[in-house]
């Protein structure tokens, strides 16, 4: 099973990638019950900056373009993206 | 009944023409946003739009539906730049065509508000002292509130 | 910063470029309203607009004076037409420059509620049924008492 | 003494002028303690259509362009007009 990351703005520039896969095989629990903080927990061991950015108060998560809170199940070709709060207009 | 996505400036007369049509109703609104030269008294040379177009492109179609139900509407359009931008060049564009004068302007103004927070769009300032990001705002979060203690009435 | 009576269609965008200029601020909001085809469910053919010319001058200078200072406006115009009108074509066109978008957008709902009740035109529709004055309407009459709560404040 | 009177929408047509001076040389009380009422009463001598006319609850009176009460002052050459509620925009 895999998703696909993607980041912006703020979050792309610290972390230096706009878009991935992310293979979840074998990830504890069952890959069926994975919610977005489970996703945000994996990408944190990647180091102090993913650690650092993902866990910032005012990340937005969107899972198939839709702004969701960590509680949202993540399923076979997701698209989770983090960013800052928008300002657009 | 459309949202555009564009790199290209953003021609006002030719939006409102196409917005109105031949049969308009009684009431059109507009609203036109440009690019400052100014934040917080520090003078700006440029903007850079960032966005996620799927995204933008489905909470813009959302942000127009949900207006035309809110505020019965004929007509309604948003277009929204992406890229760089230059001091005073056209950032954004809304239009809303209804019965009622009320309905055209709160329209206007609905989705001026909502798409401030909710479309996913980020501004990077060029300026005097170097670039950056520009912070989200409280106040158009509190301006984003006043619709939700409606819609729950 | 300024009033046009006019006898002519307005045009729109030209109207647009002008409050603009070449300098403009970061948020144009404008309103245009048109010749409705029906009033309470009957036809309406043609609209004949009687005013009372050099009061409406006034009144609408200052009403746009009074927005201007109300909503820290540096543009805005108003343009009202006169005479035998068609059917779905332009009566009234007001355009606000601000440099926020509430402001913008505020400073259009407050000139046009204001001018509706106190603005010297009255409408007389052509109907199927024979000529008739409008009436005036309870819920414009309320819509510009909103305001004068506010101007206690 | 005399003033203009302007008259608009429905009271024009009801009426049949929409603009005349009106002497007010003599009028008692003194002209210089003239208010609208006092016009209004003197235009209503001209027969039943003018009284019922001007005297509808909802009459609006403009002295030089600008709405008042019944108790604004009357000066030579003013401009008075009366008219039904404005219907624009």
């Amino acid at each position: 099973m895999s998703i696909t990351i993607k980041l912006f703005s703020a979050l792309r520039e610290a972390l230096g990638e706009s878009e991935f896969e992310l293979d979840l095989v074998g990830m504890e629990p069952a890959s069926s019950e994975l919610d977005v903080a489970a996703i945000k927990a994996m990408l944190s061991k990647r180091g102090a900056a993913w650690r650092d950015a993902l866990n910032q108060p005012n990340v937005v998560h969107a899972l198939n373009h839709k702004v969701v809170f960590t509680d949202a199940l993540v399923s076979e070709g997701d698209e989770l993206a983090f960013f800052p709060p928008m300002t657009g207009g | 009944m459309s949202v555009s996505l564009q790199a290209e400036a953003i021609d006002v007369a030719t939006e409102y023409a196409r917005l109105v049509g031949d049969a308009p109703g009684a009431a059109v609104a507009t609203f036109t946003g440009y690019v400052r030269d100014h934040t917080d008294q520090q003078a700006v040379t440029e903007l850079a739009l960032e966005h996620y177009p799927e995204m933008a492109q489905k909470v813009l179609d959302e942000l127009g539906h949900s207006a035309a139900e809110r505020f019965q509407l004929s007509q309604w359009r948003i277009v929204h730049r992406y890229g760089a931008l230059g001091v005073s060049e056209t950032i954004v564009w809304v239009g809303a065509v209804a019965d009622h004068r009320g309905e055209a302007i709160s329209a206007c103004e609905f989705m001026m508000d909502s798409l401030k927070t909710d479309a996913p769009f980020w501004k990077r300032e060029q300026r005097l002292t170097g670039e950056q990001w520009v912070a989200s705002r409280d106040s158009d979060t509190a301006r984003r509130a006043r619709w939700q203690s409606v819609e729950v009435e």
